[in-house]
């Protein structure tokens, strides 16, 4: 028994001694190579690769949502689109366009906001403050893809696709949240079966659901 | 079953996860991203759309156009303007131009030695040393690169005030010029048609690549080869002692002994003038040519010569003149003999045109370079300009240029970032880049491009021709000269001195001068310069001038270098004369002939090599007078033997990717010039040694020859003549082996049907006729597709990330080189063998005919590059950097990959995406309400997918071409179905979507009658309409529809 | 160890033998005298006394192992079929989406795991391992070395007969209670 | 000791010895492992974290000496598997002694052979993917793929060898259990799932027992078959031929078998199993080397006329290059190794005695290892377009962790050393005449 516990303890002595090198050595290369950074002897870099905790190594039911973010100023979707009616587009005006919907301009907020009393207003003073100053309003991005995610909103307007079906029922959200998982499952759902493809494309349909299902219709 | 699989790769993974555990202990967490919209939405912006600005390419004097791909605020991809009229497409190294703009070296704004100025104190610093040298009676002396257009004009202006003006270049076209001044008395360059010529000879001229004006002439050359223009091929012959990039597609090679070379022209001239009976002004100067002697010397036989003289008297022909290789010692006298050559066979006028005013702006020679320096050197300069020139770098061994910067009072240096020539004091003025300021350039006097700026400047810079017009205000000449015009109609009636007092910026003054100079006179100012913009181009073509042969001796030609002595020979790589060395893909672009990389080497003989016993990994010990190098060297069957070819461009001491790379090859060359003062790059006397050691140089090309193989393959010239409409399906003789009757008899070699391919099946063909190797479609492809550079250590592992391979094959011997160059990408096949063996469908096959790869999901088996029978495959064996700055020009409509996933050719997937997306837009916008849409009149048509590849865009040549296959009517198809089209390894039955066609040959053997053992096409073609599924329908007529690319805009990006 | 006046019914009673045809004599002994009841052990396995036991009845392990490779087989062809089938694509180039040539590979493979994996249970089931708590009759060490055993852990018979028939079988040590 | 002589009771003397008293050679053997542990992970962790270009590839070969050592380690369990499962349905006598050791070779060499698609695959990290698991992406494996069946044949192979071997076990660790006390009684109990050895369990065991080797029994052929199909499926000349499953099962016959004399030699020496694994047991292993040695000489032979005859100028010419281009030193190793030195087992003489079996089982494994070596990497740099052509050598962090995986190897071969009876106890009592009284009564008389 002496012995088992002997073997054991070197086994993990020698494991330890090991993974102890094997940690050490990549800090010890990064040094030489940020020396050698000058000289350029090696045209890579060393990114600790992310994916080590993906997620989808669990099988994914009910992935968890992003919690609401906050924003610099407490914008509400819920005055603007709810209760105001205003149309997504007014502000998102890219998204029948382009790519990207887009983050309306300040100047697209004062077009309203400079005839609206900021009395009593912090958020809309905080506005007004980046407009005078002409300060850039960094808003934190509610629904972000990966980078390797080719997706153009226009497609989808275009389509016919409701801005509701992947953003939730926004006109009633105080702070934006996320409520789809925007997971690659979760997209392949409507790409196989959103009834306006057939009223887009008719008797072509089968073709476009079999084009939609093309790994490269999406990933870039 | 899963749970177990799942267990047992637990414990299989155990180690690895263990290790990765002790070794990233850092806390994972997806970082909070944020959306930045703009304050004010800049008109015509929209994220995520590219804007397109018709700019110049300030890459070498030939001023091609360049149209600038704008996205998100920064140029991401450059390609050449169609409405050049000389210049098409890109080079390679005008795609380096943009690299070069992003450089990490970029210095931050003026710096002092090593200390940050402002502009201010810049200014002040300058105009005080001038002040300080008129004072002292020492001269203001500029010297740099050629320069043309508006900044040639101010400089002129300067000139009238005092301004000692040099511009010069070591490869430049001082030899040639000054001959066409001998020998008609003109002050312009021959501009030479290459396009009905039936006959080419070459005296080493880099006419497809680095010479003035290259990509007009190599578009002839293209026109020349292509037997469907006029039914002839041209005839290509080569008199120098080493085959380059552009004459490794002669026919024909005399490799005519270094030193040799004018004596063998003038020799030429006589036999075309017997041949021709000429009878003209320079009929006396040919008594005197001693052919035989000329021969002799060249160590060519006699009556070869006669033949060529023969094929050059018998119909359209040029004779280009000499290149860096060439222009020894009677570097002029070349020059003039191929003038001579020319006015026998009266060419001039046909081919060889004068009367366009053709020249990069001043032309000065090396002589006065010297002149310059001397006097530096004496203490008689007080400030010197150096504009573009790394002077130091490139000045021959025997000229201290060091100390003499050392003399002057300051040396003003007009660059991005130090170089070799920045000093401890040196005042370094970052001028920008042309995609960043206000630009133009003349090539000929009436085809001159505008470059206007596409994007805000990277570092507080300003550019060139605002710094000259700082110069001009502050020092206003005395006599101001009229602005020359080049339109008739637009009467010169200002001048550039009084333009120049009027405009407050240089893009105000380029508005201006333009307007005086090519504005015609009944057009509106504020239309046509929206109308010059878009187009970046203005060009009008004049008549061509008849010039008279005026020498009335021939120049002086020197003895060469005696029996026995080893010559040197320069010439100019990816890097040109060194100017860009420090941009890491010019570097990593493989040179043609050697495919070899980021290091300097020497071409040498196999023969000569076995005599000097040089191994493998040897060194090559260089001596000349002047000075040493040791260099890697290359056993090329294309060099004569005892000639050292060496490569120009790199040694350079300074820049973070140039420095401590190879050898500097102008430190073996002496002040000596030829009679008009140029820089003698050839037939140098060299004593070469062996030197053992590691040289560090790597052929990316794996095999001097194809082994045998059908590859890269040629076809005699009357056959591809004879059987141009299809006489035969095919004339390209490809051996295989020949298929079972009873598999034949079936109608099909296919165990399974081709896929399905409904609306497109994207192809792509080559024409290996028109393939010179020049690289730019491998530069382009870097660009568009994120392509990282790898440095040296990991390329010598032939770790390249360029997604085309230039194969390269010396298949001739002797006086038949039969060079052959292969470009490989994915062939996209539509029976993929690298599709099925991939574990996790990573890689599959698209309803386009594509070989999808999808990156994100690749774990790195690598199986499928293995099963690629094209070794098209590149795998990311680290995550590559993108250093700053270079990162800003990554294009965003493409991932960039991290290390263990494998990527590959995608036929510009991104591109066909938006092309497509452009047209279901239109779709949408035609729909009935209520009714679906037709997507089948409204696919791409083939005029937007031809040049839709970054490859076929920047093709000089115009040998790629893009297209659908299912579409009957397209380019792509009829090139792709002509005879001489084959698939490579078309006997694997992959069913390739890229199509080469065979390289026409004076030399190859006749094969009229082959038909391509009839089973080949069968199954590597796959051409039968039936067998793509698709409905005739889909492939109704299109509609007009609007241009796949938006169009070129011409605002000015702001904000 | 023996003991001649036991004489109550239902008491253990372990049997060691050094011989192994003593232990047949044993099992054949105490099967005359109508005991079915007893557990042999055997440092190894010998088919004498399977033989005189079973009378060469199959085990019912075979079942599992058909069972389980009925089930891996079909269970890895169904897997790739149905994936393959759900998200058609095209790999390589005009190939069957099914392809029984392929997938014969993996089915032949998942047959094999199965197969195994259900003897592994079968095994276990019908040996009743892991055992776990076994009477201290069974727990000699010499069962496992060079001695052979007949247990009676309970039973309802008169414990001095069997203890007379062991002994007179050829049994080194006798012990019951 | 003569094995006339031995006794139940010898038997389970002799085999545990080792399990108490380890020689001062074993705890030189984990010195030794250990020494390459280090080296294996030190390697290991800069390749994970600096990525697989710290390796020596050089495009187009992208499998190098990962694959090859995959391979290598895949064939060598192989002739485990054949002794405890053929040989135990062919009931050939000379497999008692030795098959223990051998199987348990097998199991580690899969062990050590699985752990290389991990390190070779360009993101270990996603190496998961290549394992069906519901999940959300609704995407799903190739199972077209040569790759996808490797999976599965690998995983099979070590599950199903695994059982086996373990279950085998059972009844020997019963018998250690018996002879031990205290906690490490407990923990060889637990191992032993309670095994008494009653009627009902040898029963069932050994019908349970030879539907093991039977199912083992085809493993042996398909997954070396499935291995040479990475190869033999995908179109490079010098791996597309139909020969290669025969040929690669019998390579990896002689390569485990060369590999089981290796291991054993030394093993009987040290722990003195004389008695059990005698000189006829390394002759019969040698004769199957070198007839499985003739039928890989046979199959070279059999390659090159095919490429021959086959006037297919990419398969000769990848043939001719193996001789006369730059990998002509891993043909010369391989033939050697393979072909020529074997040959001297023809002798009775060099066959019976240690070094004569050592040495040339040694250079054996060599001679295997350059064998995948010179199929995977010479067929690769000189593929079809010749301006591919490379010619790529192993730098020091494939070395390193080709040294890592005889150290893993090692380390679990010497830790069963020391764990488990390397002996199958209960079976080399099958072979032993029982103890009868009536043996007794003769010769008391």
């Amino acid at each position: 028994m002496r012995q088992l516990t002997r073997v054991t303890l070197a086994f993990a002595l020698t494991l330890g001694a090991g993974l102890a090198v094997a940690g050490i050595a990549p800090s010890a290369n990064a040094e030489a190579s940020h020396e050698s950074e000058e000289t350029f002897t090696l045209g890579m870099k060393n990114p600790l690769p992310p994916e080590l905790f993906d997620s989808n190594l669990v099988v994914t039911v009910g992935e968890p949502l992003a919690e609401p973010v906050a924003q610099p100023i407490q914008f509400t979707h819920e005055r603007h689109a709810g209760t105001l009616g205003m149309d997504c587009t007014y502000c998102h005006s890219n998204a029948r366009k382009g790519l990207h919907a887009g983050v309306p301009a300040t100047s697209v907020c004062m077009g309203c906001h400079a005839l609206i009393d900021t009395t009593d207003r912090p958020e809309l003073v905080k506005l007004k403050e980046a407009w005078d100053k002409g300060e850039v309003i960094a808003w934190n991005k509610t629904h972000d893809l990966p980078d390797y995610v080719y997706f153009s909103h226009k497609r989808h307007v275009v389509a016919g696709v409701a801005c509701q079906e992947c953003h939730g029922e926004v006109q009633t959200m105080g702070v934006n949240e996320r409520v789809a998982s925007l997971k690659m499952g979760w997209c392949l759902d409507c790409h196989a079966q959103h009834p306006s493809i057939d009223d887009n494309y008719g008797t072509k349909a089968e073709l476009r659901r079999a084009e939609l299902k093309d790994c490269w219709t999406c990933h870039k | 079953m899963q749970g177990l699989n799942r267990r047992d790769f637990l414990k299989v993974g155990a180690v690895a996860t263990t290790a990765t555990a002790a070794a990233c202990t850092y806390d994972y967490k997806v970082p909070q991203e944020h959306v930045l919209p703009y304050v004010v939405n800049p008109e015509n912006v929209q994220p995520g759309l590219a804007s397109y600005y018709a700019t110049a390419c300030h890459g070498c004097a030939s001023a091609c156009g360049v149209v600038a791909r704008n996205k998100d605020g920064r140029v991401v991809g450059v390609e050449g303007n169609p409405d050049h009229p000389l210049a098409a497409s890109l080079c390679a190294r005008g795609h380096f131009d943009l690299y070069a703009a992003y450089s990490p070296d970029r210095v931050a704004g003026p710096t002092d030695g090593r200390t940050a100025l402002s502009w201010a104190d810049a200014d002040k610093k300058v105009a005080d040393a001038v002040a300080a040298a008129r004072a002292a009676g020492k001269a203001v002396a500029w010297l740099g690169a050629y320069r043309s257009g508006t900044v040639d004009a101010l400089l002129g202006e300067l000139v009238a005030g005092g301004l000692r003006r040099v511009h010069w270049e070591p490869m430049g076209v001082d030899a040639l010029l000054a001959a066409a001044r001998q020998a008609y008395g003109v002050d312009e360059l021959p501009v030479y048609e290459l396009g009905g010529a039936h006959t080419i000879v070459t005296f080493g001229h880099d006419f497809l690549n680095t010479a003035f004006g290259a990509m007009a002439m190599a578009r002839g050359w293209a026109q020349a080869k292509d037997p469907a223009r006029g039914e002839f091929v041209a005839r290509m012959v080569s008199f120098e002692a080493r085959l380059g990039s552009s004459s490794s597609q002669a026919d024909h090679w005399f490799a005519a002994a270094p030193g040799s070379e004018a004596r063998v022209a003038f020799a030429l001239a006589r036999l075309c003038a017997e041949a021709k009976g000429y009878t003209g002004p320079a009929a006396a100067l040919l008594g005197a040519v001693d052919v035989a002697g000329a021969a002799a010397a060249a160590g060519l036989d006699e009556a070869r010569l006669k033949q060529v003289a023969g094929w050059l008297a018998a119909g359209p022909s040029v004779v280009l003149p000499g290149g860096p290789s060439t222009e020894g010692a009677d570097a002029t006298a070349l020059a003039v003999a191929t003038l001579l050559c020319n006015e026998v066979l009266g060419n001039v006028g046909h081919s060889v045109v004068f009367g366009r005013g053709a020249r990069p702006g001043q032309v000065n020679s090396y002589a006065d370079v010297k002149a310059l320096v001397d006097d530096a050197a004496a203490g008689k300069v007080g400030v010197l300009i150096l504009d573009g020139l790394d002077l130091v770098h490139l000045a021959p061994g025997d000229l201290a240029v060091a100390d003499a910067l050392g003399k002057c009072d300051l040396v003003v240096q007009l660059a991005n970032e130090p170089n070799d020539s920045s000093g401890d004091k040196t005042l370094l003025l970052p001028v920008g880049s042309g995609f960043e300021h206000w630009s133009d350039a003349r090539v000929e006097a009436g085809v001159a491009v505008l470059g206007q700026p596409a994007m805000i400047p990277l570092k507080d810079s300003r550019g060139l021709g605002d710094f000259v017009l700082g110069l001009v205000k502050s020092n206003p000449a005395p006599a101001p000269a009229a602005v020359e015009g080049a339109v008739p109609d637009a009467a010169p009636v200002v001048t550039t001195a009084s333009l120049a007092a009027a405009a407050a910026t240089f893009g105000d003054l380029v508005k201006a001068r333009w307007a005086a100079v090519y504005k015609p006179a009944d057009a509106d100012l504020a239309t046509w310069w929206v109308e010059v913009q878009a187009k970046g181009v203005f060009a009008v073509s004049l008549p061509v001038a008849s010039v008279v042969w005026q020498a009335a001796t021939l120049p002086e030609v020197g003895a060469g270098l005696a029996a026995g002595e080893k010559a040197l020979v320069l010439f100019a790589g990816h890097l040109h004369d060194g100017r860009w060395a420090n941009v890491p893909w010019a570097q990593e672009l493989p040179d043609p002939i050697s495919t070899y990389f980021w290091n300097t080497w020497v071409e040498v003989n196999p023969k000569t090599a076995e005599s000097l016993g040089l191994a493998e990994k040897d060194l090559v010990k260089l001596t000349t007078d002047t000075g040493t190098v040791e260099v890697g060297w290359f056993g090329s069957p294309a060099v004569r033997e005892g000639t050292f070819a060496l490569v120009a461009g790199n040694g350079k001491q300074v820049g973070k990717y140039a420095k401590g790379r190879g050898a500097n090859a102008m430190k073996l060359l002496a002040s000596s010039t030829d009679a008009s003062g140029s820089l003698a790059t050839g037939g140098l006397k060299v004593v070469a040694t062996r030197v053992s050691g590691n040289s560090g140089v790597h052929a990316l090309c794996g095999n001097l020859d194809q082994d045998g193989r059908p590859i890269a393959v040629a076809v005699n010239v009357d056959d591809a003549v004879k059987n141009l409409h299809g006489e035969a399906a095919s004339i390209v003789p490809l051996h295989h082996i020949p298929i079972d009757e009873r598999v034949t008899a079936a109608g099909s070699v296919d165990m399974f049907p081709e896929p399905q391919h409904p609306t497109y099946r994207f192809a792509l063909t080559i024409d290996n006729n028109a393939c010179n190797g020049c690289g730019a479609c491998q530069i382009a492809c870097a660009m568009e597709n994120n392509t990282p550079f790898v440095g040296p250590d990991q390329l010598q592992k032939g770790r390249t990330m360029v997604w085309i391979r230039m194969d390269r094959f010396f298949e001739g011997e002797g006086e038949n080189p039969d060079i052959r160059y292969l470009p490989a990408l994915c062939q996209q096949c539509s029976h993929a063998p690298c599709e099925g063996v991939c574990p996790v469908l990573a890689t599959y096959h698209n309803l386009d005919g594509l070989n999808a790869m999808i990156y994100n999901r690749c774990v790195g088996t690598r199986y499928c590059a293995n099963n690629c029978p094209y070794a098209a495959r590149r795998f990311n064996y680290h995550t590559w950097q993108w250093p700053e700055s270079y990162h800003l020009m990554l294009n965003p409509d493409l991932s960039t990959r991290e290390m263990g996933v494998m990527e590959k050719c995608t036929f510009c997937v991104q591109r066909t995406r938006a092309a497509k997306d452009l047209y279901r837009d239109v779709a949408f916008g035609e729909r009935e309400p209520g009714r679906p849409v037709n997507m089948s009149q409204n696919t791409v048509p083939d005029e937007a997918l031809r040049k839709l590849t970054a490859c076929a865009a920047a093709c000089p040549t115009d040998a790629i071409t893009f297209g659908n296959w299912n579409d009957e009517k397209s380019t792509v198809r009829a090139i792709g179905e002509s005879p001489r089209a084959y698939t490579l390894l078309g006997e694997l039955n992959t069913k390739p979507g890229v199509r080469y066609v065979a390289r026409i040959n004076h030399n190859a053997p006749a094969n009229a009658g082959h038909h391509g053992g009839g089973h080949h096409e069968a199954p590597a073609g796959g051409h039968d309409a039936g067998g793509h599924g698709a409905p005739a329908g889909d492939h109704g007529t299109h509609p007009a529809a609007p241009a796949a690319e938006p169009a070129h805009g011409a605002e000015h990006k702001e904000g | 160890m023996s003991s001649a006046h036991a004489s109550a019914t239902g008491a253990p009673v372990k049997a060691v033998y050094k011989h192994l045809d003593s232990l047949l004599q044993g099992i054949h002994d105490l099967q005359a005298a109508g005991h079915r009841d007893f557990t042999v052990l055997s440092p190894i396995p010998r088919h004498e006394i399977e033989e005189a036991l079973y009378r060469g009845e199959p085990s019912p392990v075979r079942w599992f192992t058909l069972l389980g490779g009925i089930f891996g087989g079909t269970m890895v062809f169904s897997l790739a079929s149905l994936t393959h089938a759900n998200w058609p694509m095209i790999i390589p180039g005009g190939k069957p989406l099914v392809s029984i040539p392929p997938f014969l590979v993996i089915t032949f493979e998942g047959t094999i795991l199965w197969a195994s994996l259900m003897t592994l249970v079968g095994l276990l089931l019908n040996c009743g391992l892991p055992f776990t708590n076994p009477p201290k009759q069974m727990e000699d060490p010499r069962f496992t070395n060079d001695c052979f055993g007949i247990v009676f852990t309970g039973t309802g018979a008169d414990t001095s007969k069997i203890v007379h028939i062991l002994e007179h079988s050829g049994a080194v040590e006798v012990t019951h209670g | 000791m003569s094995a006339d002589k031995l006794n139940y009771a010898q038997v389970n003397r002799d085999v545990m010895r080792p399990l108490f008293n380890p020689t001062a050679a074993w705890w030189g053997g984990i010195g030794l492992v250990s020494i390459g542990f280090v080296i294996g992970l030190y390697c290991l962790g800069m390749q994970l974290v600096w990525g697989l270009g710290v390796a020596g590839y050089h495009p187009p070969v992208f499998w190098g000496v990962y694959i090859t050592t995959f391979v290598f380690w895949v064939g060598i369990g192989h002739a485990g598997t054949l002794i405890s499962a053929i040989l135990f349905l062919t009931r050939s006598r000379w497999r008692t002694g030795i098959y223990r050791a051998a199987e348990a070779m097998t199991i580690f060499a899969v062990m050590t052979a699985a752990l290389f698609p991990g390190i070779h695959v360009g993101r270990m990290w996603q190496a998961y993917w290549l394992f069906p698991y519901p999940n959300q992406r609704q995407l799903w494996q190739n199972f077209k793929s040569p790759l996808m069946w490797d999976v599965f044949a690998v995983s099979t192979y070590f599950t199903v060898s695994t059982v086996f071997f373990l279950i085998g076990l059972v009844p020997d660790i019963a018998a250690v259990r018996d002879n031990t006390r205290g906690l490490t009684k407990k923990l060889y109990g637990a191992m032993s799932l309670g095994w008494r050895g009653t009627d009902r369990q040898w029963r069932h065991y050994m019908a349970a027992y030879g539907f093991f080797a039977a199912l083992a029994t085809p493993l042996v052929l398909s997954v070396h078959s499935v291995v040479s199909w990475d190869f033999a499926m995908a179109d490079t000349p010098g791996w597309h031929s139909t020969l290669f499953p025969p040929y690669f099962v019998a390579g990896a016959i002689f390569s485990g078998c060369a590999m089981v004399i290796t291991l054993m030699l030394p093993l009987t020496k040290l722990f003195k199993l004389e008695a059990y694994i005698h000189t006829w047991h390394f002759e019969h292993l040698a004769k199957l080397c070198m007839f499985t040695g003739g039928i890989l000489t046979f199959a070279y032979g059999t390659e090159y006329f095919v490429a021959w005859y086959s006037d297919n100028m990419y398969e000769w010419g990848i043939f001719v290059d193996r001789v006369v281009g730059k990998y002509w030193w891993v043909f010369a190793m391989m033939v050697a190794c393979n072909c020529v030195i074997p040959l001297l087992w023809w002798f009775k003489k060099v066959r019976t005695s240690f070094v004569g079996l050592f040495v040339v089982s040694i250079i054996i494994n060599i001679g295997m290892w350059f064998e995948r070596f010179n199929i995977i990497a010479s067929s690769l740099a000189h593929s079809f377009d010749p301006g591919s052509w490379v010619y790529y050598t192993p730098n020091h962090i494939e070395i390193g962790i080709l040294i890592f995986s005889f150290a893993w190897f090692f380390l679990w071969f010497l830790l069963f050393v020391k764990i488990m009876p390397s002996v199958a106890i209960a079976e080399v009592k099958e072979t032993l005449r029982p103890p009868l009284r009536h043996d007794e009564e003769a010769a008391a008389k």
